[in-house]
């Protein structure tokens, strides 16, 4: 397993293919390997991005995707699982997640993948703050309202 | 009782600071320690709190040398 | 979009790489881009498998597969998609098959690569012949029972 | 009428040829021509057909000059 907090731009397929030469064991056991790949794109919610920074809360972000993708070798019977994560200065078309997770079978590593993403977007602590022509903007989770709402 | 607390992204931005140390009564929960730090400011919707790197809710209990943090819904992948 | 079935084995993150520099359009409109890799294992129903011959129907699986991206394209609103396939004789760790599909949001391509994968297993035509220490054995499709069952 | 039949995997074991060509009467199905050719042997279950790279099902007419191939569930990927 490895997990990866990375602050310059990274190459993806040379990152998979180190990990796989280097450190993933049972080579011959794996029948599928799933992954994921999410890079910036110069558009958001009909606005041009110039770049975009993104910030984690160092620590936490690590423990967190541990024990997610430990979680995930336990529930799906994956073989391994490796996350890599961009943070700092960012322009468009660079990688910013790298998930891949390797088993058996294909079902397994198709699920752990995709269950791994939607809980990395939804509970990894990392904000992205995008720099249009009109400023910076604090990015906002899709069907979110305004904040500073009282709820008290 | 003594607490260090965090802030990030735009609860950063609100409260001023990135982070601090504070002086807490015993227990006291993280609400009522946003209340303080804040002086009574309304605590924005959907914020998320963690402690010692955990999510907890709001009503959590804080105890000496935690580390409290308060940020927005998270952004990244 | 490509489509191709190859007789050596192949490095699909070269490939990856290679078609994404000099063919891949719109590059900073892709956010997401889904990756499945099927492997060939040195086990299968408990035996051991020194290793493998994949016939397939040219024409008509260039074709199938052709029509299966296409589809996808539209149906997942995917950016493109890119299938690689082997033939001839393979050795446990030699890749099988690359789907890849780009997407603006990471939904599109996870379902797209999925359903290409799941379409492909149950339809291109391809057959797989193991060698095992007993001899060659065409390979039966998942809970599929004996043949030779008349049906008329 | 002339068709050209093509035979793959275990099926072409079975037949002892990869592909002929063969003659056929008009109007003749992929069924009828398996019969012909095997003189009446067994269809093995879940065989598959396709007739100028299309899958069709062992009823399907074929035509003069029509490829036709049988074979049986696929396994790739």
């Amino acid at each position: 397993m490895k997990i990866e907090i990375i602050k310059e731009q990274f190459d993806p397929w040379e990152m998979l293919v180190d990990y796989k030469k280097n450190q993933l064991q049972n080579d011959a056991k794996i029948g599928a390997s799933s992954i994921f790949l999410g890079t910036m794109r110069d558009f958001n919610d009909d606005k041009d991005i110039k770049s975009m920074e993104l910030e984690h809360y160092p620590g936490m972000t690590e423990k967190y995707l541990t024990k997610l993708v430990d979680d995930s070798i336990q529930k799906f019977k994956i073989i391994d699982g490796l996350v890599i994560h961009r943070v700092g200065l960012l322009k468009p078309t660079d990688p910013i997640v790298l998930v891949a997770t390797w088993s058996e079978h294909r079902d397994n590593a198709f699920n752990a993948t995709r269950e791994i993403m939607e809980s990395l977007k939804s509970e990894a602590p990392f904000w992205k703050k995008e720099s249009t022509n009109t400023g910076f903007k604090w990015v906002k989770p899709k069907g979110q309202s305004e904040d500073v709402v009282d709820e008290s | 009782m003594k607490i260090y607390v965090k802030y990030f992204a735009n609860i950063r931005d609100l409260i001023g600071k990135d982070s601090e140390r504070i002086d807490i009564g015993k227990g006291m929960t993280a609400k009522e320690i946003w209340n303080l730090i804040t002086n009574g400011s309304k605590m924005p919707q959907n914020i998320l709190v963690a402690v010692n790197h955990e999510y907890v809710n709001i009503e959590h209990v804080l105890k000496d040398g935690d580390e409290l943090a308060f940020f927005p819904p998270v952004t990244g992948g």
